[in-house]
């Protein structure tokens, strides 16, 4: 039963709010972007954080390259190596980016960043257009990487004696020097009450 | 006031107020009513406060801070204490210039103002909500000397707001509908997919966390509640719902919150958060400071419902002991375990291994490692181990 | 934000904040993580704090304020909104230098720190507190046009301590015990006898609330909690329990905290709050601001256990229709109620009456007055009347 | 079982936070105080705020008089017209007395205000010596006022319908001028922070 609560949103409402883009294409608007304009774009807005190639600037996100690194110990997850789907860089973009001025962009602009960052992971050749058609035709080199959660995927026991091997136990301490302590080893500093002041006294050790 | 290795700042105490003397605040008078008319605590109790891990993220602004459980009692984190995790920063929201827009697949789209949506019959639940990242720094080794560090993406209110259900309801949600995608107003806009299934069993939408308003940090004026899930999924600054017949695929269900297993493929949707459980006494921050009787505590929790039994190792996992819960146990909440025992220097190996009611064990290190190797980031939940010194300090270990 | 008679200050809506605009909080960051490390509420929530009542009392400092019942939902009380009430205003008491001594008709004196404290076993549960004089200003006629001045000397927490019959163990309690004064250690050393069979029944002595450490208005570090007793009881800052065979009859317990009846004797040991009710929404703070669907929410309370059943009078007590009761049901703790129905400007008379596991029945003002007078002060819980104006404002009414 | 957590401790220690007073005299330290020596006292100390006579200065609480008034509309509870037991006088000045310096006095000098506030309320004469053993022999006016609370007083029914005469309910409202409302009511200021600053806004009114 209804209870009448609430007014009936209007397409112009919800238009400017609708900013999702799906896999299939579905809420990407008019428009076009090409690789060619995207660069000078990126380089202005991007570039300072993400780096001139996406290989990012000292700690802000890598945007391209690690392809073959995700069976590797340390892999780099980038749009070219990780992400499935090209939709998910024209919304995230769109929603998100550039980070100091969020929705800032037009919805062309971002066409044409998307497009260069595509460009930057060599899944599109330098004259690649691309518009509400031709994105969703964009195979991803990791689209069938992944699969549904198959948890619960461990089954452990409730097992109360001679569990496992005392000798056989291998126990390992933790690094060094990472961890933020100031708080409560005796002696130390108190808490820092900022992020920043925190940094700053990790820098000081 | 320790003086044992790990234990808290020693503080100097001043003879004169110790009996046979009247100490200084009984001779005087102390503030009155109002002073504080939205109170605080104690000048005291300065170190009880979310800390972050500076080096984790680039920017404070996209990041995350921890609950401080080392010094928190019962199942309820107070407000000001509830751990902290977003993308853009937290926006400050007047009440009156909030909407949220329900649309896509339902016969009516509707706009709410919070007004609207406090006219709704309202619940109140207490639920966890943990960040699935939490003790994500610990799939490759032991690297935190803090349960704050180690445990802390972790908290637990008492939440009022309406069954998204309710909302559903209203909008009519057509045959096709399966999915929903939340978003919401803040500078990341982060979105997540939702499935139907979900959202018409136990989704809320909140717009009050124990007792009062939510925080800023927390999604004031509204935000999502995904009872048992990853945190990332209870969308903060709530803006919009959209109803769609597949799901999205966004940032934050493909780049993050993705499992990546040794090989190389990636899970996607991993959304319960499982079983799991902690000894926050003692723990690094709360050593062992006298020898004899000694309560071991901690909490347990499940994403797929009730904590039905924890038990305590002393030997790092060889034998088990059953421990009681003790307090509330709710759906989906901070359940308390303790047992009562005796310490007189013993080297122990600690730990704890959480039972739900659906018959979940909590794992051990050895078999999540085996299963999902050292890259997945989410859904750490295995047994954790403190180590006690002679001296009653306690360290981080891992074992294998 | 609503112009009606009686409601909220009215806020002017920036337009260019609503769909279809992005808002400014969409295209700006917020603050960064631990910018507040213990945090606060919205900056859009200030008028959600504990009031006073100036001329009930000579002087802030032995006072009272009251919790914004009409801002809260769910049962639990944010700790920074908990009423307070004390009579030598806040002491500030460093954890280290607080002591709790128990001596008496004991076998062994006993004094312990904090930290010993700590260290017993500890238990946490929901409980209401009340002052009672909660409502008291309304003996004698209606006075007050705000829920948080009828009822707002009532808040409920999650509290964490030591059941005080453990630590009455540990002491010895000799067969001649049979009354215990509580001490506090601030200015006013306010004093109360407890009988041995409440300390040995469910007595805490707690130092947690709603998980951190009790607030300096609620006693910190230590402060005793008689569960379902009126507030004054619970004696904060405890420094000292003595054991000895009669009751003290101290200042709070003959000049105060007895209830004058009408042929000139009082009432002496009236501890026990007995089952109270009221509609928190609407009530003056929150009137009805739409014509329609309405959820009729209020809270119910009984020293005495659980409440088993609330029900409602639109009619100013004439004929009742029962109500649900939502949320965790708990014994001695608020308890939400709800019922849902329609209003088009109908002149109601609105009403509670809560019934709890004994089986008594709160009852109308007429009954306790024609017991009790108009000079009792303390322990009003007669059933409550909101009048409901047709532009959905709301008066605070007596029925006789 | 005990859990052996806590010291022992010294009857030096409890000795100096042992301050509570009993009916039967029990708790009472050593010493004496006379009316006489209470009066300076007592004009020293707490005149200021109770009057020179107890009566109450402004709105601090009256101390003496008010016999007889338990039965009135408004009853003046005090020491003389209500209290049962002339013990509890000590053992408040001593613990909570003068309001500004409490625990301030000595032993004696709370006996000779005692004694002297017992004598503006005409309970004891003006030659009267407060010790040890007179002070638990003192008969209080008001002592045989008190019995235990005999609730639950009232027993209401769970009645469902009706339950009274509409035509005789007597609907009353409220004083005027009396709640501090200025939270709420439209147009009104925001509310006082503070106790001294709502007091002040209400005399504004
Ligand atoms: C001031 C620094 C900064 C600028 C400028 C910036 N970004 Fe980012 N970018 C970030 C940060 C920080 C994140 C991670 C945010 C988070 O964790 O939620 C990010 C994340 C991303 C991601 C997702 C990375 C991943 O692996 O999930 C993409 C894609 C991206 N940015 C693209 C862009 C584009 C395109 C622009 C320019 C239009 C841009 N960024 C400008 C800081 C920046
Ligand atoms: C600065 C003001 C002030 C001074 C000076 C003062 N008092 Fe008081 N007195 C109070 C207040 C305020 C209260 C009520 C405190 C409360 O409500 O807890 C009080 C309460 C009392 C009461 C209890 C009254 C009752 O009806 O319960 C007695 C007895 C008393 N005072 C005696 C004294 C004596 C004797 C002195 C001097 C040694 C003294 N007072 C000095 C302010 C004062
Ligand atoms: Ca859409
Ligand atoms: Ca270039
Ligand atoms: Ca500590
Ligand atoms: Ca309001
Ligand atoms: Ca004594
Ligand atoms: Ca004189
Ligand atoms: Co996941
Ligand atoms: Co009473």
């Amino acid at each position: 039963e209804k209870l009448g609560i609430g007014a009936t949103a209007s397409a112009e409402e919800i238009a400017g709010w609708d900013i999702d883009i799906r896999p299939d294409g579905k809420g990407l608007p008019k428009g076009q972007g090409s690789v060619e304009e995207g660069e000078a774009l990126y380089e202005q807005f991007c570039s300072t954080c993400h780096g001139l190639f996406g290989e990012g600037e000292g700690r802000w996100p890598v945007l391209a390259g690690g392809q073959d690194t995700l069976t590797e110990e340390r892999p780099t997850k980038t749009v070219g190596s990780y992400w499935p789907y090209a939709s998910t860089l024209y919304d995230y973009i769109r929603r998100a980016m550039p980070f100091t001025a969020p929705r800032s962009l037009s919805d062309e602009q971002v066409y044409h960043i998307t497009a260069y960052v595509l460009y930057l992971n060599e899944i599109v050749e330098e004259d690649f257009v691309l518009d509400q058609d031709s994105l969703a035709t964009i195979k991803m080199p990791n689209q069938d990487g992944f699969f549904v959660d198959p948890r619960p995927d461990v089954q452990n026991t409730r097992c109360m004696k001679n569990c496992a091997d005392p000798k056989q136990l291998h126990i390992a301490g933790t690094l060094r020097g990472i961890t933020p302590v100031g708080h409560f080893v005796e002696g130390a500093d108190a808490p820092a009450a900022s992020h920043e002041a925190q940094m700053e006294q990790e820098s000081l050790k | 006031a320790t003086t044992m290795a790990g234990g808290a700042i020693a503080k100097e105490v001043n003879t004169a107020n110790l009996p046979p003397n009247e100490p200084a605040w009984g001779k005087q008078l102390g503030h009155g009513v109002v002073e504080n008319p939205y109170g605080h605590p104690s000048e005291y109790e300065k170190h009880v406060v979310r800390r972050t891990v500076p080096w984790l993220t680039a920017d404070s602004i996209a990041s995350i801070s921890m609950t401080p459980l080392q010094d928190l009692k019962g199942i309820i984190t107070p407000n000001g204490l509830v751990f902290e995790r977003y993308h853009g920063g937290v926006p400050q929201i007047p009440m009156e210039e909030h909407r949220l827009i329900i649309h896509g697949l339902v016969e009516r789209p509707i706009i709410f103002t919070m007004e609207d949506l406090m006219r709704f019959p309202s619940v109140s639940q207490i639920k966890f909500i943990e960040c699935p990242a939490n003790g994500g720094m610990e799939w490759k080794g032991a690297q935190m000397e803090a349960l704050q560090f180690t445990h802390g993406m972790l908290s637990c209110c008492e939440w009022t707001g309406v069954p998204l259900k309710v909302l559903l309801e209203e909008a009519g949600v057509k045959p096709e509908g399966k999915w929903i995608l939340a978003e919401g107003a803040d500078g990341s806009h982060m979105s997540r997919s939702i499935p139907l299934e979900k959202a018409l069993e136990d989704t809320l939408v909140v717009y009050a966390q124990n007792g009062e308003r939510l925080r800023p940090e927390q999604g004031y004026p509204l935000r999502l509640l995904n009872p048992g899930w990853e945190g990332n999924t209870s969308i903060k600054w709530l803006r919009r719902l959209e109803v769609g017949d597949k799901p999205w695929y966004h940032r934050e269900e493909t780049s993050k919150y993705t499992d990546l297993m040794p090989d190389g493929r990636a899970r996607k949707f991993t959304f319960v958060q499982e079983t799991n459980s902690v000894i926050t006494s003692p723990c690094p921050e709360n050593p062992i400071v006298k020898s004899g009787f000694l309560e071991i505590e901690g909490i347990a929790w499940s994403g797929r419902g009730r904590i039905k039994q924890v038990d305590i190792s002393f030997d790092g996992g060889v034998s088990w002991v059953p421990a009681n819960l003790k307090g509330l146990v709710l759906d989906k909440a901070l359940t308390r375990f303790s047992l009562v025992t005796k310490w007189d220097g013993q080297p122990w190996l600690l730990q704890s291994r959480a039972i739900d009611e659906t018959g979940y064990v909590q794992p051990t290190l050895k078999q999540l490692r085996d299963v999902r190797g050292g890259n997945s980031i989410y859904h750490k939940n295995s047994i954790h181990t403190w180590k006690v010194a002679p001296n009653g300090g306690i360290t981080n270990v891992q074992i294998t």
